[in-house]
């Protein structure tokens, strides 16, 4: 345990030797991110030899203000989001040192190094506080370093909106969380961790929905994804990456922890989680269909992403409430497995658009195009990150889902609700999947293949050599955790070794299936080369022409003339037209000669809309209809103290 | 010698008032650290008062006294720097007034006679007063006229309330000295309603003072108006004050048994302030006035936690403190602020972060801390405060209290974010001194010190001072 | 004895009452002075054992209420020029039947107080007296425009708050308590509203309150 | 051994089932129709040729043709032709393999945009919104048959000992299926109602369009991916429909591609006597099995 405090007081030293070299630019960077890698590796190589050693719990704790202790515990399933926390980081730092570039704004980016490096401290803590107190306050500093990484970028306008809702929903989360360690504190009269077991019954799922609101927030569970999906496209890329990939996987790790310290015997609370689950998984995935602004899409794909892990959750507590092994085991290791996963491939994503955006000055994916053969390696990773993102085989997105199926498919059983549920829970795996591969080829297909949209877009170049190498590097720890999921699964599986409804439970059986999924896709790997050999075969000695793309009789294409991402996704997000609210403005074409007229769609978000018109504006204009209480003359304020004085009196 | 944290500052205001300029902000610093100092001596216990059948050392009114002594040096360190900068017509008469203002609140802190407390704090009106109306333009005198009119009308109220306290006296035929200890030991014995129409009337004289809704009206006008260091000192020292009042009011109705009432009544007008400072930090205009409706934010957690008792009394104790370092130094900043930009309004700030990078950090830092993130010392008495509702069960009021922090956030995020990073392009007047911005690093390091390492006697002090209203931080 | 305090009582109410009604803001005054004395006066016939220190008090409040203070604003009013009108919130008329209205709920207020704890009944009066100069002074300080007539709402609330004084505390706890704390309340309040009162003439050329609703949200 | 001849068979016959379409489509029409080797003479004629490609192409949509022809492949190793076991199985296979079919209508929708068309991309659009609601319909399909086998394998669900058949137990549930299933096929494999491929608009077409750049082998391959398609389907409908259990492999071989080819026919007959649906009305189409393999599986919650 102690290493751990060793590598996180080198990454805050990092952190802290920025603040102070930030007039030397490039040095400050390389000693920030040396520094912060270094720890960051101390702390993995410790989390991962722990993990894969099964070693028992470690505890530590001090005293605080003379009435708190700060206790720190780890086990498995700390120490496996700690490896997420600290392989992730140093990742992003690489490729934060040709991404932060500008040296205009070098004390900001010290900064910004600085918070980056309490963040991943304070995630560390998060994961590993044993109590209440030190919890929260892991927490706090986590919800407050993060915001300032939102804001780095603060002159745009969109960027300070979207610190400001970022700001409200953590500190509004934070608010729930108080509340709900509160009335745990009210029902065991103390701060620990391990005394949450022994509140009634009644009042645990009241303090798990009180702390889901602030966990889902953070997590970004649909309709309280919005913070999320705003500070994705604020951050800059590498903290976005950091942000979906890692930080929001705190909030599953919250979510998770809550519930096995609460130890309810309700099975709502695990049917809840597997509800706004699906409802995430789906509705993330069609938001991030709607979208053509690509780091919003990513954040939305996270939503889905984070959906999905929670339906893994959501089945493997079912599961332990039908006292269902094979389905709760399942559905917590798909569930373990994808957070692993997806930080990966997710992080690969954002960085691959934070290339795109600086390259090409834009991230709209109807302003881009054609950036595969500008920027191959960009393009080539991006692409490897989408097919895993869309869990498709042979990368790694796959083998999490596979997982999740398994434990719902050994789920459905004769009873009724966790039977529904799991029917639910599979079609919505499907259709996530189905949507999320549509939404990809979206990407994929309009932003990096085809032709330029603009001029910007036809200029782009590759991105420098720091940022492509992180990349190639997370592209091919994809394709290895799809090709080789047995160590990556064994991982997940230690992850699980100190949860007490699957101790000890036999995975022989499944690695035997693991090992014939890992051959298939070796088949399939070998008959895709195979058949390219063959098609390499056939086009010997050809004669290979090149051309226009054929018009289909049309003689003057332009680029302009290609689908847009809007056009690509209309129909199916038409599908889901309540839930997706689509605002059209048609200006209309009138007169004998018309004039110019536009034709324009706007997604928007439902929940946003809805806190809009149900909740912001009432909430205003009450608000703004009290202020008549300070209106400046003094013989009412006289009243007011009269007025106290008689309502008082009327109780005594 | 205890008293002699009341006199020294009469004595150099005094002083100050007739010596030219450069010798007055001499003796104002020189004060703050000599008042500091005899401060500390009392904390230690070495000095002790000599009129205890007027004053006393009480746990409660030595941790005031020092939160104001410690900030009043910070801020007097600040004014020496700000007065240079504005042009002061009267400047020994804001020195003067500044350590006649100190004076009155250390006799506040140590006052246990019940009417010499009540005498103490109209001589803070007294005093405070032409602070307020330093500048002498319009507004500072509306404002002044605000605070004067309002704040005496509330204290000639608290003045009813003693006298109901005495009656309750003699109805219950104690014959005690009229001391707030010597009550506490008969309190039982005191009439209940005429006690509890005492607590009535001191409650809302002293709210008054402390800025409780509905009586605050005066506040935001007059922390907006006055001169920073004055805004400052005002939200930071005078408040926890006023606040004694309460306070001492509240312990004497728990002693006498009627706990519930006097905490009901506290919660009551604690929710009702966090309330009205959420409606009108939405959409303010100007950022001392936010700052101010802050105050009354606080001041009513400070209500609500004593009112709830139990673990959140501590946590109102701390919140004092951490309210008190926080917003002073908040205050201080602002003046920088509107130095800087020579505006009030919010609408006329921005781009802090670039143009003002040094306050920026003050401010936002404050701002951080005032809202309750660590490791600022806030933090934990908010963490504290609710649990303690949520342990003596007040479920409904909990939930307006975390409501209503909410609220303020929500509101006061949003502007303090436009001050901070929301586009500006004029500029700057007056540029920051480190001088100007040291004292407010100065106050928020020390919330973050306590928020590490509370001094083993300041836990000790609070804990005697909660133990007598049934504060306490275990169970 | 009772009889004399009686009777300064009925003028009190009296004078009360004429400063509802009153059109003139010299005529206000003067009605203050009257008052104060009156005010200041009645304890001179309900204690039973008069000291050298409590008669000294005695002088010091009819010469601060009867005459400085009076004479302060009396002069304040000749010197500024403003419009020797009330300007009321709430009419003459509504305020006549306000002031009766107060003495009614005082007259029902003190009737509960003395019977609910057999309280000596010949302070009934008195505590009537009290409470309906108090309210009103709170009406005054409500229900007017400018802020000369503020202050005089707030002298008469103190006297409210003397007389409170004067009928609820046994003189041997409050060793001048009273006298003391009025005393100190009014030269904290009068002399700064004083001050403020001049400042605000010079700066506004007008001592009306409505011109002091800038500050607002 | 078996499982190899079967797999060999399967492969060879393929090319010939889909002239089997053409013929009936002809007689419809009255004409003679093009011989029942046709497909065999196209194949080996586009393998002959060469290619043009697109300025605007990429590696991917030369990797389109590849993947998607591999991933048909892939069904057909794992299906159990004829009730005889396929070369590989375990259980879990039948997510993998639908993922893979996935994988490869990725590729094929990042081919077609690859090109920069309008037409092609309004062709991938289709083929993604249609598809994900077609793998609804499969994975409740899943679901239902892993109710009734407590496996997730296609060898487990058609070569065990009690295979999943219309005459095997819960028979009435599978006439459901059947009817669902024959619709997703219909859809899978761009048949009409859903899609026509003998239409000469591009503004109808949903997979035709996709591959108008296409040509030469990289053509054959998609043509040879979408047979072995709509083998695997057809396959896996006469599976269930195959009412006999036989123990003579050769016997029961050919029964099975009897009713194989009966399927085939039929998928001529509907082309032949429907048209297909305006594409608005396309999604009610593919929802239709969804819904019937959804109330089959939730039927399923009673047996035991």
């Amino acid at each position: 345990m102690d290493t751990m405090f060793v590598s996180l007081a080198v990454i805050l030293a990092g952190g802290v030797a920025a603040l102070f070299l930030s007039r030397h630019f490039t040095l400050m960077k390389v000693v920030t991110i040396a520094t912060t890698t270094a720890g960051c590796g101390v702390g993995l190589i410790y989390s991962l030899s722990h993990l894969l050693s099964y070693a028992a719990t470690m505890e530590k704790s001090w005293s605080w203000l003379h009435i708190f202790t700060l206790a720190f515990k780890v086990d498995s399933i700390s120490l496996f989001f700690l490896v997420v926390i600290f392989a992730i980081p140093p990742l992003a730092l690489l490729y934060s040192f040709q991404y932060m570039g500008d040296k205009t704004k070098a004390t900001r980016t010290a900064v910004n190094y600085f918070f980056f490096a309490v963040l991943v401290a304070s995630m560390a803590l998060v994961v590993t506080a044993a109590n209440i107190v030190t919890f929260a306050l892991a927490w706090e500093i986590m919800s407050l370093s993060s915001f300032f990484l939102v804001i780095f970028d603060y002159q745009v306008k969109a960027n300070r909106q979207a610190g400001y809702i970022y700001f409200i929903f953590a500190q509004g989360g934070a608010m729930f969380l108080f509340a709900a360690f509160a009335l745990l504190y009210q029902h065991t009269g103390s701060l620990d961790f391990s005394t949450f077991s022994t509140i009634p019954e009644n009042v645990k799922l009241l303090v798990f929905i009180l702390a889901f609101l602030c966990f889902g927030s953070k997590a970004g569970v649909f309709p309280l994804h919005l913070a999320k999906i705003q500070s994705g496209p604020a951050a800059p890329s590498h903290i976005a990456a950091i942000m979906s990939a890692v930080m929001s996987k705190m909030g599953i790790y919250a979510i998770f922890r809550m519930y096995l310290l609460l130890d309810a015997a309700t099975p709502l609370i695990g049917q809840l989680v597997l509800v706004a689950g699906i409802a995430t998984g789906v509705l993330g995935v069609v938001y991030a269909l709607a979208n053509q602004e690509l780091k919003k899409l990513l954040a939305y794909s996270s939503v889905e992403n984070i959906g999905i892990i929670l339906i893994g959750l959501g089945i493997g507590m079912v599961g332990i409430s039908e006292h269902s092994p094979t389905m709760a085991f399942f559905g917590l290791a798909g569930a373990f497995l994808h957070v692993f996963n997806h930080s990966i491939f997710k992080s690969l994503l954002f960085m691959g658009a934070g290339a795109v955006s600086r390259q090409a000055k834009t991230t709209n994916i109807d302003q881009l195009g054609g950036l595969m053969k500008r920027m191959p390696t960009t393009g080539r990773t991006f692409l490897a990150g989408s097919v895993a993102i869309s869990g498709l085989p042979p990368f790694s997105g796959f083998i999490g889902e596979f997982l999740i199926y398994y434990g719902a498919f050994h789920g459905i059983s004769n009873q009724r609700i966790p039977f529904i549920l799991a029917i639910l829970a599979i079609i919505s795996l499907a259709v996530i999947g189905g949507l999320a591969g549509a939404c990809f080829t979206k990407v994929v297909g309009l932003a990096f293949l085809g032709e330029p949209r603009t001029d910007n877009a036809a200029q782009a170049t590759e991105a420098g050599s720091s940022m492509t190498k992180v990349m190639i590097v997370l592209a091919i720890a994809s394709l290895v955790i799809g090709i080789v999921p047995e160590p990556f699964i064994r991982l997940a599986f230690a992850g699980l070794h100190d949860v007490p409804y699957t101790a000890g439970y036999d995975t022989r059986a499944f690695m035997e299936i693991v090992r014939q999924v890992s051959q298939t896709i070796g088949i399939f790997i070998g008959l895709l080369l195979l058949l390219t050999l063959f098609r390499k075969l056939l086009y010997r000695k050809k004669e290979i022409g090149s051309g226009p793309t054929w018009g289909c009789g049309f003689t003057q294409p332009t680029v302009r003339m290609q689908y847009t991402g809007t056009s690509y996704a209309a129909e199916m997000i038409d599908f889901y037209r309540p839930f997706v609210p689509t605002k059209k403005t048609y200006t209309g074409i009138s007169r004998i000669f018309p004039g110019k007229t536009t034709w324009q769609t706007e997604v928007e978000d439902v929940a946003e809309i809805r806190y809009q018109l149900h909740m912001i504006q009432p909430l205003l204009k009450f608000l703004h209809k009290l202020r008549w209480i300070q209106h400046g003359r003094i013989q009412l304020y006289i009243a007011y103290i009269v007025l106290a004085i008689i309502v008082l009196l009327l109780f005594l | 010698m205890l008293e002699f944290t009341c006199l020294i500052p009469l004595f150099t205001g005094i002083i100050a008032m007739f010596l030219p300029v450069k010798f007055g902000r001499g003796i104002l610093v020189v004060t703050a650290i000599l008042h500091l100092q005899i401060t500390v001596l009392a904390w230690m216990g070495k000095i002790t008062p000599g009129l205890p059948q007027y004053f006393s050392a009480s746990p409660e009114g030595l941790l005031v006294l020092l939160v104001a002594s410690f900030i009043f040096l910070f801020i007097s360190i600040y004014a020496v720097s700000y007065m240079s900068e504005t042009e002061i017509t009267s400047e020994p008469i804001y020195i003067g007034c500044t350590l006649f203002f100190l004076s009155s609140m250390s006799m506040v802190a140590l006052a246990d006679h019940l009417v010499v407390l009540w005498i103490a704090i109209e001589a803070t009106t007294l005093m405070s007063a032409p602070l307020i109306f330093l500048h002498r333009s319009k507004s500072a005198l509306e404002a002044t006229w605000k605070y004067v009119l309002i704040c005496s009308v509330g204290i000639a109220l608290a003045l009813l309330g003693c006298f109901f306290i005495v009656l309750s006296m003699d109805i219950g035929n104690v014959e005690v000295p009229i001391t707030f200890s010597a009550l506490g030991a008969v309190a039982t014995q005191l009439d209940p309603i005429w006690l509890k129409a005492g607590f009535i009337f001191l409650v809302i004289g002293y709210g008054t003072k402390m800025g409780l809704a509905p009586m605050h009206t005066w506040l935001p006008d007059a922390h907006s108006e006055a001169p920073s260091p004055a805004s400052a000192l005002l939200s930071g020292a005078l408040l926890n004050c006023a606040f004694l009042g309460v306070y001492r009011s509240h312990r004497l109705m728990y002693q006498a048994g009627l706990g519930d009432f006097s905490s009901n009544i506290l919660i009551g007008l604690g929710l009702l302030s966090m309330l009205i400072a959420a409606i009108f930090i939405f959409n303010q205009t100007g950022y001392k006035r936010m700052l101010a409706y802050s105050s009354v934010e606080n001041m009513g957690i400070i209500a609500f936690g004593v009112g709830i008792g139990g673990l959140a009394t501590y946590g109102a104790m701390l919140h004092l403190i951490h309210h008190s370092l926080i917003k002073s130094s908040l205050f201080l900043s602002s003046g920088n602020i509107l130095l800087g930009y020579g505006s009030k309004l919010i609408s006329k700030t921005g781009n802090m972060a670039r143009l003002f990078p040094k306050t920026f950090i003050a401010f936002f830092a404050g701002f951080a801390g005032i809202s309750g993130f660590p490791p600022f010392g806030i933090f934990v008495s908010e963490l504290l405060i609710i649990m303690g509702a949520f342990q003596q069960g007040r479920i409904i009021s909990v939930s307006i209290f975390i409501l209503a922090l909410i609220l303020i956030f929500a509101g006061a995020s949003r502007l303090v974010m436009k001050m901070s990073f929301g586009a500006w392009n004029n500029e700057i007047l007056i540029d920051e001194k480190m001088a100007r911005v040291l004292p407010s690093y100065a106050l928020l390091l020390t919330s973050i010190i306590l928020c590490v390492w509370l001094p083993d006697s300041l836990y000790q002090t609070i804990l005697s001072a909660i133990a007598t209203i049934g504060g306490t931080v275990h169970g | 004895m009772s009889a004399i305090s009686d009777a300064l009582l009925a003028l009190t109410l009296l004078s009360v009452l004429l400063s509802l009604a009153s059109h003139r803001l010299l005529a206000l005054v003067k009605i203050m002075a009257f008052q104060g004395i009156v005010v200041s006066l009645i304890p001179l016939f309900l204690e039973q054992h008069m000291t050298m220190g409590s008669i000294l008090m005695l002088q010091v409040l009819i010469l601060m209420k009867g005459f400085l203070i009076p004479g302060f604003i009396y002069v304040a009013v000749k010197k500024i020029k403003i419009r020797r009108e009330i300007e009321p919130i709430i009419g003459y008329h509504a305020s006549l039947f306000a002031g009766l209205f107060f003495i009614l709920i005082s007259a029902f207020i003190a009737d509960r107080i003395y019977t609910a704890h057999s309280l000596p009944k010949e302070h009934v009066l008195l505590m009537i007296t009290a409470i309906t100069t108090l309210a009103s002074g709170l009406f005054l300080l409500m229900s007017r425009h400018k802020a000369i007539t503020q202050v005089i709402g707030y002298l008469m609330m103190e006297n409210g708050i003397y007389l409170f004084g004067t009928a609820l505390a046994k003189q041997t706890h409050t060793q001048y308590l009273v006298e003391f704390g009025v005393l100190l309340d009014l030269l904290v309040g009068i002399m700064i509203m004083g001050i403020v009162l001049n400042n605000i003439n010079s700066s506004f050329d007008s001592v009306d309150t409505k011109l002091l609703g800038q500050l607002k949200d | 051994m078996e499982s190899i001849f079967s797999f060999c068979f399967a492969i060879l016959i393929t090319p010939l089932l889909p002239a089997v379409i053409k013929k009936v489509k002809a007689c419809f029409a009255g004409q003679q129709g093009p011989p029942l080797l046709i497909n065999y003479y196209t194949m080996a004629k586009l393998f002959k040729k060469g290619s043009v490609y697109s300025t605007s192409t990429t590696f991917v949509f030369r990797m389109g043709p590849v993947v998607g022809c591999a991933t048909s492949l892939m069904m057909l190793l794992f299906f159990p032709m004829a009730g005889v076991a396929p070369l590989f199985s375990f259980h879990g296979d039948v997510l993998l393999l639908f993922y893979l079919m996935g994988l490869g209508r990725f590729f094929t929708i990042l081919a077609a945009l690859d090109t920069a068309s309008p037409f092609e991309g309004m062709g991938a659009a289709r083929e993604a919104f249609f598809s994900i609601l077609a793998e609804a319909t499969i994975f409740c399909i899943l679901v239902l048959f892993f109710r009734l086998t407590g496996s997730l394998s296609f060898a487990d669900f058609f070569s065990s000992s009690h295979p999943i058949g219309l005459a095997g137990e819960h028979g009435a549930l599978l006439i459901l299926v059947i009817v669902a299933l024959y619709m997703i096929m219909l859809t899978e494999n761009a048949r009409v109602p859903v899609d026509d491929p003998a239409t000469h608009l591009e503004l109808t077409m949903i997979h035709e369009v996709m591959i108008l750049d296409h040509s030469g082998p990289d053509l054959a391959l998609i043509e040879l991916g979408a047979w072995f398609k709509l083998l695997f389907y057809s396959a896996f409908l006469a599976m269930l429909l195959n009412p006999f259990q036989l123990q003579n492999t050769w016997l029961s071989g050919l029964l099975f591609y009897a009713v194989v080819t009966f399927i085939y026919i039929t998928i001529g007959t509907v082309e032949s006597i429907t048209a297909r649906y305006k594409m608005n009305l396309v999604p009610k189409f593919i929802l239709t099995p969804f819904v019937l393999v959804f109330f089959a599986a939730i039927l399923t919650m009673e047996l035991n």
